[in-house]
């Protein structure tokens, strides 16, 4: 019976098919999100509401001939699409969403799994370093040091603003985080500063708008992506599509209290708070202009890392006078 | 079974690399044009792609000048396979006005094989839309 | 000021080395010979303020080449014309006095194989790479083979 | 170390085939080199061959954007040649889609600036509003661009009540649209920071390398020719020339919004005055020997046509020196200095016509330009230490 839970949890449901099914459709509502703040229709004629357009995309790349370019040493080039998508769907694994008892932490939710779920959020933008870095393409080149400059922008206040909530709650279980600020909801409100400044360094890991210099398409052309084609750039898509979802995941169990209630009820929350999540992302890439790189990393350090040290001390500070 | 999937999701989801042999540019703003919010090409999932690595259907307008010529082609053979040409405009069909100068090809099937061919100086929006997709249907 | 005083000054100024004629309202036209071209263009810039050079045409007139100058000033529009023997078609580059017009030299260049003498940058601009040496469209005696047109599968 | 990055022929950045090749230093630019010809179509060479109505088609199809200023002045010029005066309602008329053209041509640059900085919706936003303009040069001459309305001794299609009500109405959502642009363009934390204190031209290097149209005025030079050299209409109706001392591309976005707004009310003021009377009167089919020089004000810039004419119905030499070129030497000045992410912004800051200036050769660098130019060692020195001159940025609002 475990063992067919544990099947179940790794292919089923925060496994595999549910992040192929949820990623696809987290593209969808973004790109529909960010076609409407354009005043525009965005995908609607491929399936209902032009929601299988992810997927036509996807099968479509996979349907097509995929170009090596002989400059490119071969196995990293081929390796490294399979391993970002390993990498994003581990992390994904370690949700609090299902299959987890509080009491006794199993594989599925150990304390410390905060800590290892950033570091294998933070691996993907090293994937992507390497992607450009082997494909020797000038463009990818450029890309790929963006991709590294704007690591140490927005690592270090990421890192602040997810971990204050942590320290409040006093645990490095995501979990019993959860639990926490399920039966104190009050103490959310401290976390909000810390919401925004992750939300913000989330859409800087994520490559958006206001932050997606290395792939910029009217610089660098392609970016990262530049030599990419058929089978391998429909992993990277879906790796980046995972990557949002999971994020948005990680954020919502942070700041907003969880996915209480069993497989059902908290499945419900999961999807209405990572929707919630994904459509600021939407909203602040339909508003803002595409900075420079030097422009990003200023910001990161005069103003997200202040901002994030001020919720350490603003949660230290409510952690004292609590106790 | 897998090659109707194929097919069917190379009707639904064609991404465009524009390409500019030459052109006087009215027919590349047209085709600027139908990305915007009157004409909106997103809705049957056209996105203006950068790169010929990731194209599948080449628009390219403009008389094809000497100089043009062979940097065409190299595009040409970058893009990954199933690729289409569609040539817009009047320029790209046959030289229009600059039929006969010392430095034209005069149009795209001298240069490149050309699937579909939108008349029109320049070829109005909802034309090309119409081009693309009756290209698509023709799958 | 009108046209009329801006002749009587030129004349005043540059004397014989200038034939001026005005067809049209603010239309200045000044012939002079070739090897003054570069001192009366720097008095015209010092004395004048004529600083801004719209461009350069060249003409090809059969036994010579006519290169007109066109400068224009807030008031007028002075042409300053110059002819060229079409054996030694060779003129001074007045790009030392005005950055701009490295632009419209490499055409004439290119255009009618005039050879522009002290242009800091020779380069062939406008023609392809691969356009034969000593080719000059834009000249009259110039004729060339239109590309053969072949229709992609069929009758040509 | 130095990279040589080729960006183009083909680009999405850019709209047309035009190669740029830079040699960079991490992420600033120390040189920068344009070669052109991929667009060179031989016009002059084929306007020998076709008489003076033809080569009025010709003419409109050197460049998509800016159609009828070419054929304009080109007119303009030939009816000096013939001696024939065209009649008033005709040059009304003829003026009202020429400024029609130019807030099209605005509306679509302010778009492409958006884009190019990464600012897309507000390139959803202003294209969308662009095709009101686009409907009303339609309902005027039947074609969206290249609208032939133009011909030797006047004007092809008269203008009646019901399409001047509905000029009137789309300008007045225009002015209201761009305003709120005006707002955007100037206050966008977002947008400002991309565009502030980057392609800088001095006014003395404007006026050094023969700048023309927005990008000389926003480096605070009045140069219009609608005020100097006023051909028919302009020294008739009040307007001012807009100009900005910020010297940098958000100087060019304000200058050029203003000048949206400067047309709106000469377009008012037009139709407002619009005299009766036909709209052509007959032309000639051949023109007397002679030249002449004709100037125009292109949305881009000062237009030069020179012809000269053999008494034959063929012109014997064509010249046409469009406002692009003007601007490229301007260019190769503005990028020396730039970061690599403000290659696209600097660029598409004088609003590159590509296909007009095909005829331009370009500036290779400060060694072979002339003394104006500094050398290429003292550029390398002043690109390198960037940060030094960074107090640029602190005269421009910098809001982070």
């Amino acid at each position: 019976m475990a063992v067919l839970r544990t099947l179940l949890y790794l292919l089923v449901y925060p496994g595999l098919l549910f992040l192929f099914v949820y990623g696809t459709f987290s593209e969808w509502y973004d790109r529909k999100v960010y076609a409407r703040l354009q005043n525009r229709m965005g995908p609607t004629h491929t399936g209902r509401f032009g929601l299988l357009q992810p997927v036509a995309d996807f099968f479509k790349l996979m349907a097509k001939e995929d170009v090596v370019p002989d400059a490119a040493d071969k196995g990293l080039f081929n390796a490294l699409p399979a391993f970002g998508l390993a990498v994003v769907a581990t992390s994904g694994l370690l949700l609090p969403v299902w299959n987890f008892s509080l009491a006794a932490p199993g594989w599925t939710s150990f304390s410390g799994d905060i800590i290892v779920m950033l570091y294998l959020l933070s691996l993907p933008t090293l994937v992507l370093f390497l992607a450009a870095w082997s494909s020797t393409n000038l463009f990818s080149t450029i890309g790929g040091a963006r991709v590294l400059t704007m690591l140490f922008g927005y690592e270090v206040p990421l890192f602040l603003a997810v971990l204050s909530p942590a320290v409040l709650a006093g645990s490095w279980r995501l979990a019993e985080i959860a639990a926490f600020y399920q039966q104190r909801p009050a103490l959310l409100l401290v976390n909000v500063l810390g919401f925004l400044v992750a939300l913000v360094a989330v859409q800087a890991k994520l490559e958006r708008t206001p932050f997606d210099i290395p792939h910029a398409e009217t610089e660098i052309v392609g970016g990262t992506f530049t030599e990419y084609s058929g089978k391998k750039l429909a992993l990277f898509r879906l790796t980046t599509d995972i990557e949002m979802v999971v994020a948005s995941g990680l954020l919502a169990t942070v700041f907003l209290g969880g996915f209480p209630g069993g497989a059902l009820l908290g499945f419900a929350s999961f999807v209405i708070k990572t929707l919630f999540i994904i459509f600021l992302l939407s909203l602040i890439r339909a508003l803002t202009s595409r900075i420079r790189i030097d422009q990003v990393v200023s910001f990161a350090w005069r103003v997200l890392a202040p901002l994030a040290v001020l919720q350490l001390l603003a949660t230290i500070l409510v952690k004292g006078f609590l106790s | 079974m897998l090659d109707k999937l194929a097919r069917w999701s190379r009707i639904k989801s064609p991404w465009i690399l524009h390409l500019n042999s030459g052109a006087c540019n009215a027919c590349d703003i047209e085709i600027v044009d139908a990305l915007t919010p009157r004409f909106d090409v997103e809705r049957f999932g056209i996105i203006l792609r950068a790169t010929p690595r990731h194209a599948d259907v080449i628009i390219a307008t403009g008389p094809v000048t000497r100089q043009m010529k062979d940097r065409i082609i190299r595009i040409y053979e970058q893009t990954p396979n199933p690729k289409f040409v569609i040539a817009v405009g009047a320029c790209a069909m046959a030289g229009c006005v600059y039929r006969g100068a010392y430095n034209v090809m005069g149009g795209l099937d001298q240069v490149i094989p050309v699937d579909m061919y939108v008349p029109g100086c320049p070829a109005r929006p909802d034309a090309i839309i119409d081009g693309v997709v009756k290209l698509l249907g023709k799958l | 000021m009108t046209d009329a005083e801006l002749i009587a000054k030129l004349q005043a100024d540059l004397g014989g080395r200038i034939e001026i004629d005005n067809p049209g309202p603010r239309r200045l036209f000044l012939k002079i010979a070739a090897p003054d071209l570069v001192p009366v263009v720097t008095r015209l810039r010092d004395a004048f303020g004529v600083v801004f050079l719209s461009t350069i045409s060249g003409l090809d007139l059969g036994a010579t080449f006519e290169i007109i100058y066109h400068f224009s000033t807030p008031t007028q529009d002075l042409n300053v014309r110059t002819e060229v023997p079409r054996e030694a078609p060779r003129v001074a580059s007045i790009t030392p006095l005005i950055p701009g017009a490295i632009l419209y030299e490499r055409e004439i260049q290119d255009m009618f194989g005039i050879v522009v003498e002290g242009i800091p940058d020779g380069r062939p601009l406008l023609l392809p790479d691969d356009w034969p040496a000593g080719q000059f469209p834009l000249r009259k005696d110039w004729h060339y083979d239109r590309p053969v047109e072949v229709i992609p599968g069929g009758e040509s | 170390m130095s990279f040589n990055i080729p960006i183009g022929p083909q680009h999405p950045a850019l709209k047309e085939p035009i190669s740029l090749r830079m040699t960079i230093e991490g992420e600033v630019i120390t040189d920068a080199d344009i070669r052109l010809g991929y667009n060179h179509r031989g016009i002059e060479k084929l306007a020998e061959e076709r008489n003076w109505i033809q080569n009025i088609y010709l003419m409109e199809r050197i460049c998509g954007i800016c159609s009828h200023s070419h054929a304009t002045c080109y007119v303009q010029a030939v009816e000096r040649l013939m001696e024939i005066a065209p009649p008033k309602r005709g040059m009304y008329i003829r003026y009202l889609v020429s400024e029609l053209e130019r807030i099209h041509s605005h509306l679509l640059w302010l778009g492409v600036a958006g884009h190019e900085a990464g600012f897309d919706s507000f390139f959803m936003y202003v294209w969308r509003d662009r095709e009101i303009v686009m409907d009303l040069l339609e309902m005027v001459s039947g074609n969206r661009v290249h609208y032939a309305i133009n011909t030797v001794g006047g004007v092809r299609r008269d203008l009646d009540e019901t399409q001047k009500a509905r000029i009137l109405d789309g300008i007045a959502t225009l002015r209201k649209r761009s305003e709120y642009y005006l707002h955007i363009g100037a206050n966008e934390p977002s947008f400002v920071a991309r565009i502030a204190g980057v392609g800088l031209l001095p006014k003395e290097q404007a006026v050094a390398l023969c700048a023309v149209g927005p990008t000389a005025r926003a480096s605070g030079w009045d140069r219009d020719v609608r005020k100097e050299d006023p051909y028919a209409v302009y020294d008739e109706l009040e307007w001012q020339v807009a100009t900005a001392d910020t010297c940098d591309v958000l100087g060019r976005v304000v200058v050029r919004i203003k000048e949206l707004l400067e047309s709106y009310n000469m377009i008012e003021q037009m139709i407002k005055k619009l005299p009766a009377g036909d709209i052509a009167v007959r032309a000639p089919r051949k023109a007397k020997p002679g030249e002449t020089v004709s100037r125009y004000e292109a949305p881009r810039g000062e237009n030069i046509h020179y012809i000269k004419a053999n008494g034959t119905e063929k012109p014997e030499r064509l010249k046409v020196r469009a406002p692009t070129l003007g601007n490229y030497a301007a260019t190769v000045f503005m990028l020396k200095k730039g970061f690599v992410a403000d290659i696209p912004l600097i660029f598409a800051a004088i609003d590159p016509c590509i296909c007009c200036a095909e005829r331009v050769v370009t500036l290779v660098d400060g060694r072979s330009g002339a003394s104006s130019l500094v050398s290429l060692s003292d550029l390398r020195r002043r690109a390198l230490d960037r940060p030094a001159n960074a107090l640029v940025k602190g005269k421009a609002e910098w809001p982070f």
